[in-house]
């Protein structure tokens, strides 16, 4: 069709789609504000079973996480840098290391779950239901909720990292035209954003 | 505004009629006052009266005019509602004390001695505190004629409030947060008497024992039933509410579901003590689980004797 | 570009694209094709939302029994308020016109990400099933009332779960219009079109569209919440497992309090729009009325709690809550000050628009008038979940929100569809609605003041002249409904053609042709420096 | 007056050493953390925590998001809806400490 060729037309806008990702990126904030809201409250109505709770989370693991999260926050920010100076080649590799140790976090929330699962703690368990005071139920219910509805967005940023990797290897993303890896690289940072807020919510105010 | 007769049925009438007026004045008068102007300049600057517009822009002083003056209202307003509210949160230590329970779908009251009515009986002219129990959901305790209302929050401690009735009669109290089904019909009455009056009624114990209590369970189990309201999930004419009727319970052969599967019971006592205190146990069929709660605790074993003879009566 | 002027020609219902037929619409990424799928939808779901309130009323037209059972009346209010929260007044004008004219106005060619846009309105549809989903399939209809409180919203044993994630979805669609507008008007205004020289129905787009994006996502993470413990027994708000429902509260306010100022902002922007254009006469306050929206946006975030007076807060958020939502009022009153205003001097072309125009001013008065006695504490407690509220937003919702709506309806119709409608009928339609309108709430004001609460299957005989009243003020209303949407259906295919610019406004949609070509403009405008939106001479 | 800028608006690019030295920051910042939490503080534990975490994300907002290289305007957006969010959970506790 002739005539829809150009209503097709992409003007490119870098900044139109950054600013539209900080947008995105402001409403998931909020969304994970009424999360910490809701912490707060329980916590500052429940402190000593708050405290209790939160010793039974390993700070290994979460610190563990917290090194690999850091580190590919990095190595995603330096894949924008290489694919300015147009090397493709660290582009790519740099989004891999980003998405290997992407993977290593959820592996290790993986095996943290289970840890917590065959305690016999998930959500409305009868081992809690039985043995933990109101605020522990309270605690654990927000930790699954809240780690969980991060890992869902690890897994987002993921895609959409693989998303931008793949139109760098085509070379539709590249140097000029950069705005689908800057606006990975700035969710997975919004990733990272809110990890440094839930690891010492969770793992380390004991 | 409620009605004129009961005006002055409690200690907060006064103060919130007075907040309610006034702001009503200021509104009117803005309403009144806008809308005339707004009639005026439609009529005058009508195209066939005005047919060349001047063109005007704004003016800084007529907007700091009608920011400021508003503003002033309005913390006058403020301050009204707030200081006519500022009384109800803080109960006088000597109120009497009464325990309100809202459960699906009625309020019980129990008093100091252990009495319980599904009517709010009150002395006149003493501070009474409702301390408020909300055994299920929420719900909301409004006796309009006194101008108060607080939501009954389960879990939450020191839900209460308090007032002082100042005239004797008879008012609606209802129940004004959602809180299912029956919400509509989860009413009772308040009836304010004269302070001896109370007393008496208080204390009259040949109301609790009377004649009939010794010699039969049977009025008692009624009364009971009725104080704790069973009857607003249970008709006693067959008709079927959110629970099954009573009518002809006793000995009827009934289909539960207990855990799931389906089975066959002849209603006996053992099964009506179940019912009452564990009623998700076994659920009647065609009923929907999780609406009756337990009651252990706020029956006794006797109680539920007296409630058992009195079912017997029903066929 | 390279559109050729001839190609240009066709306009945009004429356009036939890749797609043809009923795909050609619902694959369009035109703005203003989306504007209009937007307005069928919604006008559909209105009808629906209109018919339950409809019976809503019939039922309290006498105590006991009427036409349905308690379950029914309490279901139909549920989904009643449903419907016309999240699927009418808040996607309803900046879904619509937003859509429709934005662009235009901006002097674009489409929103910033047309695809985008798209998607929303496919989010919207899912919405709606889904919602809808809940009355076909399960153990019964939502009876939860709109606000889904806990923790009555997971005993109940209706079908909750699709009306909860048909409301998330919907308001993931309202997110993403939000941002697609914030996008447009930071990135395509055209040419010499500074902040300053916006119409102000952007300004209220754009004040909305912050609140869209930031509030949003605070009510569908809740709404998430009660889903999980529906499902899984995860213990959030539930008190048996130490829960705080007063925190559920706060948390559905904290976005439905700004909610309603998205539905009242763009409402007051079309407003903002046709007060000049019919005095022909330059807005009074241009720079106080965009202060005022930012205000409200603003400071309409800080004030959920008067929702919650009765809910057992501290006192000191009480005395909080309350000294806010008084200051809130202040920039309404700001604007209905200047929209008065505007009409001093004015030359003033007296036409249907206009009519909805004043008769919103009225009842938005009274509406926002009787929010303060709710706003005062002691006031509050007295009439809190009373008829008294359901007059109040009925009011302000419908006869704000909703007369806009119409108002903007009437005002834009023939550059939305070309053709002009019949301007006789338009006015009956107008006066019989405003009658049935004032006949249908002003008598829950009453019974709320007599203490009849809201949300009430059934009453005591002493509210019976009240409701009857109400009642028959539906019936009247709804004459005068169908006299309006059937002078606009009929007109969008039969009426006379239109002029460009019928009403002599000066925004940037009256420069092009009715309806709009396909693109907008050839060229992008360019505003020169003493040129504006309302310089009329 | 977009359509000009926005095609051959150059970024600026961000050398790798910039970011090695934040994200060496940023794991002294981790660590220190753990280590201040560890100590008993009382009170003081939960801000001392929330402390160390706004500084991380503020690196983290500043430079790899390359906030410091944005426009004005869009700094002022981050910051706008980080205080909203503060501003919230603030009135939020009105009711809840003086409950
Ligand atoms: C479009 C939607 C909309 C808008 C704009 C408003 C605007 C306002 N609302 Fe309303 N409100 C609702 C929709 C809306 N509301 C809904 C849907 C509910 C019920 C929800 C539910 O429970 O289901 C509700 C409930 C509600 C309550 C809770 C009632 C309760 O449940 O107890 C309160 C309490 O403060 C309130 C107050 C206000 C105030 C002060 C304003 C102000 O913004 C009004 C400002 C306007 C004016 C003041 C009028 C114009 C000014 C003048 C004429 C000049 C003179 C003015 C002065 C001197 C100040 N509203
Ligand atoms: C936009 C918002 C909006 C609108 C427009 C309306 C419109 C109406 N509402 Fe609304 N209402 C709410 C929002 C709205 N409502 C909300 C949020 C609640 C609270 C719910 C809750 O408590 O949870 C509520 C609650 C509510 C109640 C209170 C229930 C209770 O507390 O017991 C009642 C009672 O009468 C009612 C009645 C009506 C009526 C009669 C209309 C009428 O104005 C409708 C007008 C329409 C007609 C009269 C029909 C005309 C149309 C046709 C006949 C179709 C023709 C169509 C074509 C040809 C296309 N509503
Ligand atoms: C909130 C509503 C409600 C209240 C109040 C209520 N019930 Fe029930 N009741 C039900 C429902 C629903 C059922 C059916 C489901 C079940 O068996 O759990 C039921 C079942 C029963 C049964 C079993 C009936 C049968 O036919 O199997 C008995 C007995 C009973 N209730 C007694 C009482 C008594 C005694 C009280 C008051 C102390 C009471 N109920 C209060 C809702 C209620
Ligand atoms: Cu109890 Cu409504
Ligand atoms: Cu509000």
């Amino acid at each position: 069709m002739e005539k829809s060729a150009h209503i097709e037309h992409e003007h490119y806008d870098a900044e139109a789609s950054k600013v539209g990702m900080w947008l995105f990126i402001f409403t998931e904030l909020l969304l994970f504000g009424g999360l910490f809201i809701i912490y707060s409250v329980y916590r500052f109505m429940n402190p000593d079973a708050f405290h209790l709770a939160a010793e039974e989370l390993d700070t290994f693991i979460g610190a563990l996480n917290t090194v690999l999260l850091l580190i590919s926050s990095m190595t995603i920010a330096m894949a924008t840098t290489s694919l300015q100076k147009n090397n493709k080649l660290h582009t790519l590799l740099l989004s891999t290391v980003t998405v290997i140790l992407g993977l290593v976090f959820l592996v290790n929330k993986y095996f943290e779950w289970g840890i917590k699962f065959s305690h016999g703690i998930w959500p409305g368990s009868p081992h809690m239901m039985e043995t933990m005071s109101q605020g522990e139920i309270l605690f654990f219910g927000l930790y699954f909720i809240m780690t969980g509805l991060h890992a869902l967005h690890i897994i987002i940023g993921l895609v959409i990292i693989a998303v931008a990797m793949v139109r760098v290897n085509k070379g539709t993303v590249h140097a000029n035209r950069a705005a689908l890896l800057e606006n990975a690289g700035l969710y997975w940072h919004l990733v990272d954003v809110i990890w440094i807020f839930l690891f010492p919510l969770f793992y380390l105010i004991t | 505004m409620y009605s004129s007769e009961v005006t002055q049925a409690s200690n907060f009438v006064q103060g919130v009629d007075r907040a309610f007026l006034i702001i009503m004045g200021i509104s009117f008068l803005f309403l009144i006052g806008l809308t005339v102007v707004m009639l005026v300049f439609v009529y005058k600057y009508n195209k066939k009266r005005n047919p060349k517009p001047t063109q005007i822009e704004g003016s800084v002083k007529l907007e700091l005019l009608w920011t400021i003056v508003p503003f002033v209202l309005t913390l006058l307003m403020f301050y009204l509602g707030w200081a006519e509210w500022k009384p109800m949160s803080k109960p006088p230590k000597d109120a009497m004390e009464v325990t309100v329970y809202g459960r699906m779908w009625n309020f019980s009251f129990e008093y100091e001695n252990g009495r319980r009515t599904d009517t709010l009986y009150l002395p006149k002219d003493k501070p009474v505190k409702l301390n408020l129990v909300a055994m299920d959901v929420l719900h909301s305790l409004y006796i309009p004629a006194f101008r108060v209302k607080q939501d009954m929050v389960p879990g939450k401690k020191d839900n209460f409030m308090w007032f002082e009735p100042q005239k004797e009669g008879e008012y609606e109290l209802f129940c004004a947060e959602y809180c299912g089904l029956q919400h509509s019909y989860m009413y009772t009455f308040v009836k304010v008497l004269e302070d001896s009056t109370f007393t008496n009624w208080l204390t009259d114990t040949t109301m609790v024992a009377s004649a009939a209590d010794v010699e039969s369970p049977t009025a008692t189990g009624r009364r009971i039933m009725q104080s704790i309201g069973c009857f607003a999930c249970h008709s006693i004419d067959g008709s079927k509410l959110v629970g099954p009727s009573f009518k002809g319970i006793w000995g009827e052969e009934q289909t539960v579901v207990t855990g799931g599967e389906k089975r066959q019971i002849t209603v006996d006592e053992e099964y009506i003590r179940r019912s009452i205190y564990d009623p998700n146990a076994d659920v009647a069929d065609g009923f929907n689980k999780g609406l009756m709660l337990s009651y252990e605790g706020q029956l006794s074993d006797d109680d539920i004797n007296n409630i058992i003879e009195y079912l017997k009566t029903l066929k | 570009m390279h559109t050729s002027h001839a190609e240009n020609e066709a306009n945009y219902l004429k356009y036939k694209g890749k797609y043809k037929g009923l795909l050609g619409w619902i694959l369009s990424t035109d703005h203003k094709r989306i504007g209009l799928l937007y307005l069928y939808s919604i006008a559909t779901m209105f009808s629906v939302g209109a018919l339950l309130g409809l019976a809503m009323k019939f039922e309290l037209l006498a105590p006991g029994k009427t036409i349905m059972d308690a379950q029914t009346y309490n279901a139909t209010f549920t989904v009643h308020g449903v419907i016309m929260i999240f699927m009418i007044v808040i996607p309803g004008l900046p879904a619509v016109f937003g859509n429709f004219l934005l662009p235009i106005m901006l002097g674009a060619k489409d929103v910033a990400f047309p695809k985008l846009n798209l998607l929303s309105w496919w989010l919207y549809v899912a919405g709606v099933f889904l919602v809808l989903s809940a009355l076909l399939f399960g153990p019964g209809t939502p009876d939860t009332g709109w606000t889904f409180y806990a923790p009555y919203s997971f005993k109940t044993g209706t079908n909750l779960l699709p009306a909860v994630f048909g409301a998330f979805v919907l308001g993931f669609s309202s997110i993403l219009t939000g941002l697609n507008f914030l996008v447009t008007i930071h990135r395509l205004r055209c040419p010499g079109l500074k902040w300053t020289k916006l119409p102000l129905f952007v300004w209220t787009i754009y004040g909305t569209a912050w609140i869209q994006l930031l509030a949003t996502p605070v009510v569908g993470i809740t709404l998430v919440l009660i889903a999980l413990e529906r499902i899984f027994g995860v213990g959030v708000f539930d008190p048996a497992l130490g829960g705080d429902p007063i925190l559920y509260q706060h948390l559905f306010w904290i976005y439905s309090h700004p909610a309603v100022y998205i539905m009242i902002l763009p409402a007051m922007g079309a407003i903002s729009e046709i007060i000049p254009t019919f005095s022909q006469k330059h807005i009074f306050g241009y720079k106080a009325i965009i202060a005022s929206t930012m205000a409200i946006a603003f400071v309409g975030w800080l004030v959920w709690g008067h929702h919650m007076y009765t809910a057992g807060m501290s006192g000191t958020a009480q005395y909080y809550f309350s000294l806010l939502t008084f200051i809130v009022a202040i920039p309404s009153a700001i604007k209905v000050f200047n929209w008065i205003s505007t009409l001093y001097k004015g030359s003033i072309n007296v036409q249907t628009p206009f009519y909805w125009a004043i008769s919103f001013i009225f009842v938005f008065m009274i509406g926002g008038l009787s929010g303060l006695v709710l706003g005062s504490l002691a006031t509050n407690i007295y009439v809190h979940d009373t008829a008294f509220v359901v007059a109040h937003f009925h009011y302000i919702v419908f006869g704000g929100t909703g007369f806009s709506f119409f108002a903007a309806m009437h005002y834009w119709f023939p550059k939305i569809f070309g053709r002009m409608y019949d301007k006789a009928w338009a006015n009956i339609g107008w006066l019989v609605f405003f009658i049935g309108f004032l006949a249908l709430y002003s008598p829950m004001f009453y019974l709320g003041m007599m203490g009849m609460p809201r949300r009430y299957y059934d009453y005591l005989e002493e509210f019976h002249g009240g409701n009857i009243l109400s009642t028959f003020g539906s019936w009247i209303m709804v004459t005068g409904l169908i006299i309006i949407i059937t002078n606009l259906v009929r007109s969008a295919r039969r009426g006379p053609k239109a002029e460009m610019n019928p009403w002599h406004g000066k925004t940037l949609e009256w420069t092009v042709t009715s309806p709009p070509p396909l693109e907008n403009f050839d060229e992008i405008p360019v505003i020169a420096e003493d040129d504006g939106p309302y310089n009329y001479k | 007056m977009n359509l000009s800028v926005m095609s051959n608006e150059k970024h600026h690019i961000v050398p790798y050493r910039l970011y090695i030295i934040i994200l060496l920051a940023l794991l002294v910042l981790t660590f220190s953390s753990i280590g201040i939490t560890s100590i008993e503080l009382g009170k003081f534990t939960v801000a001392g925590a929330l402390l160390f975490a706004v500084i991380k994300s503020y690196l983290v907002l500043v430079y790899f998001m390359h906030l410091k290289y944005d426009k004005p305007y869009i700094k002022l957006m981050v910051a706008f809806v980080f205080a909203v969010f503060v501003v919230t959970i603030v009135i939020t506790f009105l009711d809840y400490l003086y409950r």
